[in-house]
């Protein structure tokens, strides 16, 4: 059986060419349809339980990757950890439950118990060998799949590039169809879009075209010339057009700090003057003329802790530095809650609550 | 109305219109002097980059767009230009399809000063729409196989420069040169596994965010803004010929003094305005 | 160093193995009906404000969950949505939510869509007012921009992740005269919204805000989870500076010796 | 004549893309004047070229040299199956059966929710690392300019801001007690000096982006217009004047003033 399971392998991989090819993708093609098909008669209750198999299994790929152990010294460890856990876990229920309810020798002989089953699982972990080796290889295999991994969620998330495109159709379609006011900025939304395309793909076509013409052939000179004319047409989209504007909007910050300064920024609390202090010393501190101010103090020894650039160097990486990794903290064991509420579809936000 | 009214609401226009002003002066004369210091983490970042032993290659990947080609450009030319003079070999990883562009335009402009050959010493691998977490971890794994390809679609087993980088092991450092939180990826799932030097290359408002990763030693340098590109020209040579990192360096002095006078001017307003406690919608708002 | 700290060690299962344990056992016994506790940040009193201000102008309100996707700010910038277009709804008010991310646009639009029928003013939803401007960040801040100006929003809500143009929309909801309450997760946006809004939720509060505001099990025991997960982090830097103490003290003693071997050595202090 | 006309505008292209790149910076920045159309025009302009370019390059680089081509010229017909698992993000339009959409969703997100746990350890277990600092005494001080005490100095105010900012972020209970209230009104001011850092950072880099702007418009444009155009006093002269302009302005202001 598994021979004949291989050789279907081989033959299915086996690159085809010409009319097979054409076959092989129709046949391919239908039986994916078959698939969509068969998925959408999927009764109601059993989509949720669909999605939220996919989302876990593909949540299993980077956590076992990452979580299970390579060598059986670290398939000890592992079990020792578990042990180590239990421990923790049940000497904490023991006590709240002592506390809480001090009467109830039961509940508390229960977490007794677990502890010492814990620690004993902890104890022997150093002695267990055959469970190493299964745990090792599904690792090492899931570190060798990553590449494959990586490749097909860059290729189908990229099929998902039309999404927004799809929207701005429909809004900008909608303006331009029913010439609402300024239906013509709608327009130019089409005129640009398909312009910078169009002349995109041109540019390749012919750019492969280039790559097969023998150089030096008249072909040759005629679509390169074709060539030069239309990456000419491109850098003025590219370079003329989008990163113009592009820089242009960024740049338009600038001007709302200026305003901001201005009119927004009022020193309403004693913290705000605290935050306006730091800023203004890093503002100062960064830039040529602000470090020339207390150019005046000596280069080196106590006094040159004063100097400005010096003040503003060591906010940033004193307080400043303090300030962000407790942030950091925070924000890093947030993720980690949000992930396992995603991977384990524990998350009742609106999204996900609905009957699918 | 009393001069102070008058301060009190000048016309944001005048304001804008100022901000040109004060900020042109270096722009036109040039100035070649660099700022005088060069910050510890500047000095770090040089030294990881030159540090590249000859049998690995640089990667520079560059997450800006042409929003911020004016904080992350010059940073990238400096970072690219070190490379070119000390003989290191780098490849190009843009994740921004505008920013692909404009990076291999500025590398092939230099390669072509610097008498370097695009393909020998240099490769641009072109845009890569990510998931960046999915790209670099199999990346790090094999690293033929999920980048593929060049900017021009040639195989990078027929590239000289990438024929052998298999995986991280022929990595030497990452540059990673973004406007946004990209560089926790690079940490993640490339250089801290790996023991790779990560140089980071932050636009100026992501920079106060990455002491902790200085301090922890998971950053090997930083450069903040266009500032740490002009003390990172003066690490490479450029110290006195008229850069733009330069001039720029001494506009933004200019519009720092102008900003922080701005904000005393406001808030002088408001502060006497509310001792005078006068009734008006002005203050509350 | 290169190949040792790739893979989970001791220390990864039993720290990240406890605070997984934490936050799923809070949600779990939130979910079977165990009343967590969560304080009221202050932030929240100036969101019913907000709401508030709007309705006396007659003028519609503007939620810009930023940039964010379908992502983990992006599913908690939809539970404060929610919260506020109920709110609104209790007064008639418009809300118009403008979306950079098309996956979004239709979560937002289904919860603006439940929010008011959850509200009992089903007739109330307007699909016109959840628009989704441009994926691309400036493009999506002016449209934002036009829209400030063109509504002459009352009161501007900045809740989720934003890069550089929060201060553009700050801005124009300045000059627009709006109130505006920004809540989010992006430290390098919180000095700005600070500055110019009239009231910021910042970092972790952000996640209390949606939580509390929901009283949804599964973010409330989840934040509390979280909370523990945060003690566990503080008790580790503790234990190890006072380790690291007694070892500067006495470098060669045994005990600092065994400490490095069985606590240190698992907190890899990086390479340079 | 058609094939005429666009000859002579790519020959000289260069010439007109700087031409272009003056005309949206300043269809761009008409909108700090005033919101109007000449702005909405461009606005839309640049909604339509960043979508049309980031179409073309999402096929011109992923989709047809690592799934069209190996799907058509290299015969590997599987390759059809990555089309019908990239077509089911589609289905969020349909009315019925949005649901299958959201399978495409939950793999992508389970796949990200994956990495946490990696994530977290190479993120955060260094940083641990490096929070701890010896407090007394350190018997080899780094560096010797500063003597012992105010390394201990230096550390103690590390672990004073750290803990206060850690101890400002618990929600789970009430700032009751004296000595919790007052670490967390601590921390919030610790904070405003993080954020002023940040504050600081970030009106540098934005300034940048207008010079940047300002320099294309010194370096590359006024060149354009005339040769002697980039020299400095001229721009004395035209800033002067649009200063005049503004002030006159400002006898009648016009209503987005206020």
């Amino acid at each position: 059986m598994r021979a004949a399971l291989h050789s279907l392998r081989i033959w299915l991989a086996e690159p085809r060419d010409g009319f097979a090819l054409a076959a092989f993708i129709a046949g391919a093609s239908i039986l994916g349809i078959a698939f969509l098909v068969m998925l959408c008669g999927i009764p109601n209750r059993y989509r949720k339980f669909v999605v939220m198999s996919v989302t876990f299994v593909a949540g299993l790929f980077l956590s076992l990757e990452f979580l299970l152990p390579r060598d059986v010294v670290s398939a000890q460890g592992l079990v020792f950890s578990i042990g180590a856990i239990g421990l923790i876990i049940s000497l904490g229920f023991a006590a709240k439950s002592a506390a809480a309810r001090p009467r109830d020798i039961r509940g508390l002989g229960i977490w007794l118990a677990m502890t010492v089953a814990s620690t004993a699982v902890a104890y022997f972990a150093s002695s267990l060998r055959a469970i190493a080796v299964p745990l090792t290889t599904l690792s090492k295999s899931l570190t060798t799949a990553r590449p494959a991994v990586g490749d097909l969620a860059m290729i189908i998330s990229s099929f998902a590039v039309l999404l927004g495109i799809l929207n701005l159709f429909q809004i900008h379609g909608r303006a331009v169809s029913r010439r609402t006011q300024g239906w013509y900025n709608s327009a130019a939304f089409f005129v640009a879009f398909f312009a910078i395309l169009i002349v995109g793909l041109v540019m390749d076509w012919r750019q492969s075209q280039l790559a097969h013409l023998e150089p030096g052939s008249p072909a040759f000179t005629t679509v390169s010339r074709a060539n030069t004319i239309n990456s000419n047409l491109f850098q003025i989209l590219f370079r003329g057009f989008l990163t113009s504007l592009e820089s242009t909007m960024f740049s338009l910050i600038a001007f709302y700090i200026v305003s901001a300064a201005y009119r927004a920024f009022r020193i309403k609390s004693a913290e705000a003057v605290l935050m306006m202090v730091a800023a203004v010393i890093i503002m100062l501190g960064l830039v040529p003329i602000g470090a020339s101010i207390t150019s005046f103090l000596p280069e080196s020894g106590i006094f040159s802790n004063l100097r400005l650039e010096r003040i503003s160097y060591w906010l940033l990486i004193g307080p400043n530095m303090a300030v962000q990794r407790a942030i950091g903290f925070g924000i890093a064991v947030g993720a980690l809650a949000m992930g396992l509420r995603i991977w384990l579809s524990l998350e009742r936000g609106s999204f996900f609550d609905r009957q699918l | 109305m009393g001069v102070f009214e008058k301060l009190q609401n000048l016309d944001r226009r005048i304001l804008y219109v100022l901000l040109a002003v004060v900020v042109s002066a270096p722009l036109l004369i040039r100035p070649s002097r660099h700022p005088g210091i060069v910050l510890s983490e500047v000095q770090s970042a040089y030294n990881a980059v030159d540090r590249v032993s000859s049998d690995k290659i640089a990667i520079i990947s560059t997450v800006w767009g042409a929003g911020t080609e004016a904080e992350n450009g010059p940073q990238t030319e400096a970072v690219m230009r070190h490379m070119f003079q000390k003989g290191i070999k780098f490849v190009v990883l843009s994740w921004d399809p505008v920013g692909a562009e404009i990076t291999y335009r500025d590398g092939s402009r230099i390669a072509k000063e610097l008498g370097k050959h695009y393909g020998v010493d240099w490769v641009h691998l072109g845009y890569r729409p990510g998931p960046i977490y999915a790209v670099v971890s199999g990346m790090a794994e094999d690293f033929q196989r999920v980048i593929d390809h060049d900017r021009f679609n040639k195989k990078l087993k027929d590239i000289p420069l990438t024929r052998d980088v298999r995986s991280h092991r022929q990595i030497g450092v990452v540059v990673e040169i973004t406007p946004s939180g990209t560089a926790t990826t690079w940490i993640a799932y490339f250089t801290q596994p790996y023991g790779i030097p990560l140089v980071y290359c932050p636009t100026a408002v992501m920079a106060a965010e990455a002491y902790p990763y200085l301090d922890s030693g998971q950053m090997a340098g930083m450069l903040n803004g266009v500032i740490g590109a002009a003390q990172y020209e003066t690490l490479i040579g450029l110290g006195n010929s008229p850069t733009y990192a330069a001039a720029a360096a001494w506009s933004l002095s200019a519009a720092h003094i102008y900003i922080i006078a701005l904000i005393f001017l406001g808030n002088l307003g408001f502060l006497t305005m509310r001792s005078r406690n006068r009734v008006g919608g002005r203050a509350g708002r | 160093m290169g190949e040792s700290n790739q893979f989970a060690n001791q220390a990864v299962w039993i720290v990240e193995g406890l605070i997984a344990f934490f936050i799923l056992h809070k949600i779990l016994s939130a979910r079977r009906g165990q009343n967590l506790f969560i304080r009221r940040i202050a932030g929240l009193n100036v969101l019913d404000e907000a709401v508030g201000r709007a309705t006396e102008m007659g003028k519609p309100m503007l939620f810009a969950p930023g940039l964010t996707g379908l992502d983990i700010v992006g599913l908690q910038a939809m539970a404060i949505l929610s919260y506020v277009v109920r709110h609104a709804a209790k007064y008639g008010t418009r809300v118009i939510v403008t979306v950079a991310d098309a996956v979004l646009y239709t979560v937002a639009e289904e919860v603006a869509k439940d929010a008011f029928a959850a509200e009992g003013a089903p007739e109330q939803f307007n699909s016109e007012d959840i628009r989704f401007l441009s994926e691309r960040q400036f493009a999506w801040a002016s449209g934002v921009v036009g829209i400030l100006h063109r509504e002459q929003v009352a009161t501007a809500f900045y809740i989720g992740y934003f890069y550089a143009e929060s201060l553009i929309l700050a801005e124009n909801g300045q000059m627009v005269g709006a109130i505006q309450v920004a809540g989010t997760p992006a430290t390098t946006q919180i000095p700005f919204f600070l500055a110019a809004c009239d009231y910021t939720i910042i970092g972790d509060e952000y996640y209390a805000a949606s939580a509390y505001l929901s009283r949804e099990p599964t973010l409330l025991g989840s934040l509390v989870g979280q909370d523990y997960g945060k003690l566990l982090m503080l008790g580790l830097i503790v234990l190890g500076a006072v380790g690291v103490t007694v070892g500067a003290t006495w470098p060669h003693s045994g005990a600092y010796e065994l400490f490095k071997n069985y606590f240190l050595s698992f907190f890899p202090r990086g390479m340079w | 004549m058609l094939n005429q006309a666009i000859k002579t505008i790519s020959d000289n292209a260069t010439g007109i893309t700087i031409w272009c790149g003056a005309l949206c910076t300043f269809a761009i920045y008409s909108v700090l004047y005033k919101e109007n159309k000449f702005y909405r025009l461009f606005e839309h302009i640049f909604i339509g070229l960043a979508a049309g370019y980031g179409v073309y390059m999402t096929w011109s680089i992923v989709l047809r040299p690592k799934w069209w081509e190996p799907m058509v010229h290299n015969g590997q017909w599987y390759w059809v199956f990555a089309a019908v698992l990239g077509s089911m993000f589609y289905f969020m339009y349909s009315k019925r059966h949005v649901w299958i959409s959201r399978i495409m969703f939950g793999l992508f997100m389970g796949l990200a929710a994956g990495g946490m746990f990696r994530e977290f350890y190479e993120l955060i277990f260094p940083q641990l690392g490096a929070s701890m600092k010896p407090i007394l005494n350190q018997s080899a001080a780094d560096n010797g300019v500063i003597p012992n005490v105010f390394y201990t100095l230096q550390v103690c105010v590390f672990y004073a801001i750290l803990i206060a900012c850690m101890v400002y972020f618990f929600f789970s209970f009430e700032h009751r007690n004296r000595v919790v209230s007052s670490a967390a009104s601590a921390g919030r001011w610790f904070l405003m000096i993080g954020f002023g850092a940040i504050f600081g950072a970030t009106v540098m880099g934005r300034m940048t982006l207008f010079i940047g702007r300002f320099n294309f418009l010194a370096q590359e444009w006024a060149p354009q217009v005339s040769p002697g155009l980039s020299h400095y006093w001229v721009w004395v002269a035209v800033a002067a004047g649009i200063v005049l302009l503004a002030v006159i302005l400002k006898r009648h202001p016009n209503s987005s003033n206020e």
